[in-house]
């Protein structure tokens, strides 16, 4: 039963793939001028090793050939060439996917570590002090974009001289302020309304109380509504990870995705576009096999 | 039994069947996203588990003849496809084959069964918009139909005074109605939407069910007032035996999809509640 | 619930104030925003006082001068560099302004020696617009295609909701960046800000267009759309008396979520580079600089916009509370 | 019954919620008293205040309900008791059987955990203890497989849910069994096996039921005396058989003929017109200031429209209504 369902989930994913890629191909062919732009306007460049270049580069073949080409390269592992840096595309992106997860996985723990026992706790005290500081809390960072929070933690980083561009903590941190209002909102939001269902009176009416009531039976029956919240979570969290990588100078993919745009790198844009998608397909598909596990309605519905 | 074949037959039904497929493409897993507030406001949860079997057989081919002016109880134990078949006549659902005719008019396809045919629904309070106030629920009908000629003649005040509200809820909320209130509005509504002169069908699909005694006393004597008014003919679906014997002049059990047993009344009242 | 019919009340007149702020950005303003003053890059905010340097009280303020030359006083309903209001009018007149050659910068200026007060009050303009418009076309796509795929059902809901689950894969960001490089990346600012409006506005439609989606599945499912269809009503007034007017709370709930987010998206793409051109002025382009860590450091004043921002955002966002407050 | 062997005792116990500007008083001087191992009937038509009844004594009512009063049970004052003392007695000396079967139990735990949190929650049980108590009680009320025992909710019939909300009830062996509606949305079978188990399980533990319902067939066979409420008024009190049989109150022999069976005694077979009550039930917000009954009672007196009858008694029955004392 759960490899049905995980075949399932695995073979959803996949088409959404295809069509990923399929859809970013299709946008950034028609996007105006390519990687050869600005080579053009080069007085020294000649006409003739210009057209060899274009060629070199595959640039004037149609868009299906460029697709199957750039899927013939999938399988062999390359992921098309990098025309600025002249190497596969697979060896420019791997040291920085190994950053950019380290960022996106601790503040994503981290965030849900926090989010979820002081949501709980602000949901219990409802209305009382607790959950008036928690909400004011959360007004107010949800207010703050990323971006500030990026350049607030760049003033200390300067001021303070302790933090070098290789220490994840300030990064993290950012990341961390930046998804936890979300979260706690959402967190407090559904423990409230499954804490408002009759069968949460029935519990308190059979002397069922404190932790007990909010962690052993109120958390649990929340999970579906948290576990779609997963998801958009996740695809926050990649999102900011780009800007506070560009501003904070870590060495993710933001700023080679960034700087490819600039460049016109046509296959390296594709593929941080589908590595992005990657992560955010990784969250969606663990919060599905979270639901499959914490809701049996779903288990039995298969 | 030649007194079931008076003159006018208001209604007739042969062969009716109904099938459910559950076809669920095993691409697309729905993602179950649990919205506490609308299942707890919906309460239709056990239908649910009806959507776990592939195909359901709802309907195996009903016979039914209704003379005009007489009531006509079915009852049955749950699944037994008395809703189904009161959603049928209505116009709500489209059988898998069948006939339904009205007179010498085919109710199907449904488009003109609404004119004849009115459904009461089990929880009347649901039926009806919260958002509306008595006068937009009680006008609906009519806008609906888009039929300018009987909206102009309909006085909400009167529609309302045939079932024995004041004509001052009318610009009332229907959220803020008792119970009793919201049955006798949705009555009030299934009549407008009726032909006024012509002979009509109302069927009250387990509408007297969870009503209070009273309330439900009340309702007894309002539609048996109104069967006598309007000639109206009435289909009622209960799992009530004592119910069904009490309002009805014939008594019809269903089980797994078709009718097992028909009697006029008066052989009922002796036999115990249980079907 | 006083406390709750406070908040609102607090929040809804500082957005109008702000909005009417905005919008006279011409008159309020004292300069031009795209004039520079090559002479004096990265002021600090000068400021405005009654006591001249003699320390002669004047009850009308004054701008205090470098050394020789005399103070000048500040003048009111100036005339001053032509605007056009709305598009519409030009103008001249300002309210406020110092003659020259005095300089009045009330938030400093930035290092093309622009006044960052116009810039702030005409970068206003901009993105406020590009968060109006982008929240009017995501929720206006989300609630025709949601409608249609909740009501319907069948294949348009399946083609619909394949296509949202398309674009809810791919996070907003890289999205967003990955449609701007459609466009060529030199265009007039005025373009680019209303090409970027579209491009929000059509990359966030997926999540309104799932919520509506749900609740008018959730709707069409009622007893008392079954009986309006027991009385022959048309799948339009179904749809119109009925399963929209459930959404209405949703999308205002929405609409004060996405203005800020919309917003803030704009600043993202700008601090990237991406955002709208230079010189037009929008919230995102003055804080762009801010990257250059020499400006963050010593120019504390070029933070001001951050904090219309987030008092923009936190105005909207507390709207947003009292409409699920209000829901419950 | 001697003062001390009292169960429950209840002084003029008042419930009035504040909804707004408008007060309703739902409960108003309820006293009444329930001895141990006795089965007492709360009969009303909804909307009468008998589950506010229930929840005030657990006190489980809202915020905005204001309680007056006085229920001493045991010797515990429970309109004044901690919040600490009052968790110690829900659920372990006082249970309650909830209406809704298929809303009141946790979809997502396993009844077997269900039950047993109930224990853990009074016990310093380990949880292979708690979950053989469980197990037990789940036995008791006639779930005996494993498998009923490890499944979830929605894969339960009504009838079944009801039981395993009993097996909570009666798992720390209480005194006192509050059960609103126990059988309201169960079938007939079902609902006759439910009622025989409660009985059964309320003879065997010694406790006390009180049973609320608005279908006075239900007291007929399970209850010792019975309570007829009207408007937030317990209106007559006494023995099951005297109340059900020769009712007093004119509400109370309203309500009995309204039952179908009764109702048909005497009238020729096919005039279906049933005897009811006329009118509705009055509304909180504006209860009239005499006995609430009067404006739809067939034997009222001139003096029912100023005062509110006292509560007198006339044989083993307790009535309020001044045909049985008129006022001094």
């Amino acid at each position: 039963m759960f490899r049905r369902y995980l075949l399932r989930r695995l073979v959803h994913v996949i088409v959404l793939f295809a069509g990923i890629s399929a859809f970013s191909f299709v946008l950034l062919e028609l996007a105006p001028g390519d990687f050869l732009g600005e080579a053009k306007l080069n007085p020294q460049m000649s006409p003739a090793t210009l057209a060899a270049l274009r060629e070199q580069y595959g640039l004037n073949k149609s868009l299906g050939q460029k697709y199957l080409s750039w899927i013939g390269s999938a399988a062999r592992g390359e992921f098309g060439i990098s025309f600025a840096y002249n190497l596969p595309v697979s060896k420019i992106l791997r040291p920085r996917v190994s950053k950019t997860l380290q960022l996106t996985l601790s503040s994503l723990l981290l965030s849900w570590f926090i989010a979820v026992p002081l949501g709980v706790w602000s949901a219990a005290a409802h209305n009382g002090f607790v959950d008036r500081a928690v909400g004011v809390a959360i007004s107010a960072l949800l207010a703050t974009p990323d971006v500030v929070l990026a350049c607030l933690a760049l003033l200390m980083a300067v001021r303070l001289r302790a933090f070098h561009s290789a220490n994840p903590v300030l990064p993290v941190a950012v990341l961390t302020l930046g998804a936890l209002p979300i979260l706690l909102r959402h967190v407090r939001a559904a423990l409230l309304d499954v804490a408002n269902q009759p069968f949460a009176q029935v519990a308190r009416a059979n002397g069922i109380s404190g932790a007990g009531l909010w962690f052993g039976c109120l958390l649990p029956a929340a999970v579906n509504p948290l576990t779609s919240l997963f998801g958009l979570s996740v695809a926050g969290l990649i999102s900011s990870s780009l800007l506070v990588e560009v501003l904070l100078g870590w060495p993710g993919v933001g700023p080679l995705f960034v700087e490819a745009i600039a460049a016109r790198d046509f296959y390296l844009v594709v593929d941080s576009v589908m590595l992005s998608a990657l992560f955010l397909s990784g969250g969606t598909f663990l919060a599905d096999i979270l639901l499959y596990v914490f809701d049996p309605r779903i288990r039995m519905e298969l | 039994m030649d007194s079931l074949n008076s003159p006018r037959r208001a209604l007739a039904v042969h062969g009716l069947t109904k099938t459910y497929h559950a076809q669920r493409s095993w691409l697309s897993l729905k993602r179950i996203e649990f919205n506490w507030s609308l299942c707890a406001r919906s309460k239709k949860i056990d239908s649910a588990r009806m959507s776990y079997l592939s195909v359901v057989h709802a309907l195996r081919g009903v016979d039914l003849e209704l003379p005009a002016g007489k009531t006509l109880a079915i009852v049955g134990p749950s699944g037994s496809g008395k809703s189904t078949l009161a959603r049928c006549i209505a116009g709500l659902l489209q059988p898998t084959s069948g006939e339904i005719w009205f007179g010498d008019q085919s109710l199907l396809p449904a488009r003109a069964a609404h004119r004849y045919v009115q459904l009461v629904f089990q929880d009347p309070g649901a039926s009806l918009n919260p958002r509306f106030t008595v006068a937009d629920a009680l006008l609906e009908p009519l806008r609906a139909a888009q039929s300018s000629t009987r909206s102009s003649c309909f006085s909400v005040a009167e529609g309302l005074q045939q079932v024995g509200l004041p004509a001052a809820l009318a610009n009332r909320l229907t959220s803020q109605l008792s119970g009793g209130q919201k049955a006798r509005l949705a009555v009030a509504r299934a009549l407008a939407a009726l032909d006024p002169d012509g002979p009509a069908i109302l069927i009250l699909d387990e509408s007297l069910g969870s009503m209070d005694l009273c309330v439900r006393a009340q309702m007894i004597n309002l539609l048996v007032d109104l069967q006598d008014q309007r000639a109206l003919t009435y289909i009622l679906i209960s799992h009530d035996v004592s119910l069904a014997a009490h309002m009805a002049d014939e008594i019809a059990v269903m089980a797994e999809g078709i009718i097992v047993k028909r009697e006029p009344r008066v052989s009922w009242t002796g036999i115990s509640p249980h079907v | 619930m006083k406390q709750l019919v406070l908040v609102p009340r607090l929040t809804t007149t500082i957005l109008i104030v702000l909005h009417v702020t905005i919008l006279l950005a011409g008159f309020l303003a004292p300069y031009d925003p795209a004039m520079q003053n090559r002479t004096s890059p990265l002021l600090p905010p000068i400021g405005v006082h009654f006591v001249d340097t003699l320390g002669v009280f004047h009850l009308r303020p004054l701008v205090r001068s470098a050394g020789r030359t005399p103070d000048y006083p500040l003048r009111f309903f100036v005339s001053g560099s032509t605007y056009r209001f709305l598009g519409l009018w030009t103008f001249r007149t300002h309210l406020f302004g110092v003659e020259e050659p005095g300089r009045l910068f009330l938030l400093g200026t930035d290092e093309f020696g622009r006044d960052q007060f116009s810039r702030i009050l005409w970068g206003g303009q901009v993105s406020l617009l590009i968060g109006w418009l982008a929240t009017l076309l995501a929720l206006g796509i989300g609630l025709a295609l949601g409608s249609v795929a909740g009501f319907f059902g069948g294949w348009p809901d399946a083609a619909i909701m394949r296509g949202a689950e398309l674009f809810l894969a791919l996070p907003w960001l890289y999205l967003l960046l990955a449609v701007r490089a459609f466009l060529p990346l030199s265009l007039p600012p005025h373009a680019t800000a209303m090409i970027l409006t579209v491009i929000i506005g059509i990359v966030g439609w997926a999540r309104p267009a799932r919520l509506v989606r749900g609740i008018v599945l959730s709707a069409r499912e009622r007893d008392y759309v079954s009986a309006a269809r027991g009385f022959g009503a048309s799948s339009w007034h179904l749809l119109r008396r009925h399963c929209l007017p459930e959404t209405y709370t949703v999308l205002a709930t929405q609409a004060t979520l996405l203005i800020p987010q919309f917003m803030l998206a704009e600043v993202a793409l700008s601090f990237i580079g991406l955002g709208v051109g230079e010189p037009a002025p929008s919230w995102g382009n003055l804080l762009a600089p801010l990257r250059q860590i020499p400006i963050l450091a010593s120019a504390w004043w070029m933070m001001a916009p951050a904090m219309l921002v987030m008092v923009t955002s936190w105005c909207f966002l507390s709207l947003g509370d009292v409409f699920v407050h209000g829901e419950t | 019954m001697s003062e001390s062997e009292i169960l429950l005792r209840v002084d003029d116990l008042s419930v009035t919620y504040r909804a707004g500007e408008t007060y309703l008083p739902v409960a108003r001087n309820l006293s009444f008293a329930i001895h141990p191992g006795e089965v007492v009937g709360l009969l009303g038509e909804s909307g009468s205040g008998k589950t506010t009844t229930a929840l005030a004594l657990l006190r489980l009512l809202p915020k905005s309900a204001a309680l007056k009063g006085r229920a001493r049970f045991r010797g515990v004052e429970l309109m004044e008791a901690s919040e600490a003392t009052l968790q110690k007695i829900r659920g372990a000396q006082i249970s309650f059987v909830p209406q809704e079967p298929l809303l009141s139990l946790n979809p997502v735990i396993r009844v077997i955990h269900q039950v047993s949190a109930v224990v853990r929650a009074h016990t310093r049980l380990t949880g292979r203890q708690c979950r053989d108590k469980a197990g037990a009680a789940l036995e008791q009320v006639g779930l005996a497989s494993e498998r009923l025992h490890r499944s979830y909710p929605h894969q339960l019939s009504g009838g079944q849910r009801q039981r395993v909300l009993i097996a909570q009830a009666i798992v720390s062996r209480p005194s006192l069994v509050i059960a609103d509606e126990p059988t309201g949305s169960l079938d007939r079978e079902s609902e006759q096996a439910i009622l025989a188990l409660l009985r059964s399980l309320v003879d065997q533990l010694g406790a006390s039921l009180l049973l609320i319902t608005h279908d006075p067939s239900i007291l007929a066979a399970v209850a010792d005396r019975v309570m007829v409420m009207y408007a937030g008024r317990i209106v007559e009190s006494g023995p099951q058989a005297e109340v059900l049989e020769a009712p007093l109150h004119p509400y109370t022999r309203g309500l009995l003929e309204c039952l179908l069976d009764t109702a048909q005694a005497g009238r020729t077979p096919d005039d279906r017109h049933v005897r009811a009550i006329e009118g509705s039930l009055p509304d909180f917000s504006s209860l009239p200031p005499g006995c609430a009954f009067e404006p739809r009672c067939q034997d009222r007196l001139p003096c029912c429209r100023e005062a509110d009858p006292v509560t007198v008694l006339s044989g083993a029955q307790q009535i309020a209504c001044f045909l049985y004392g008129l006022p001094q």
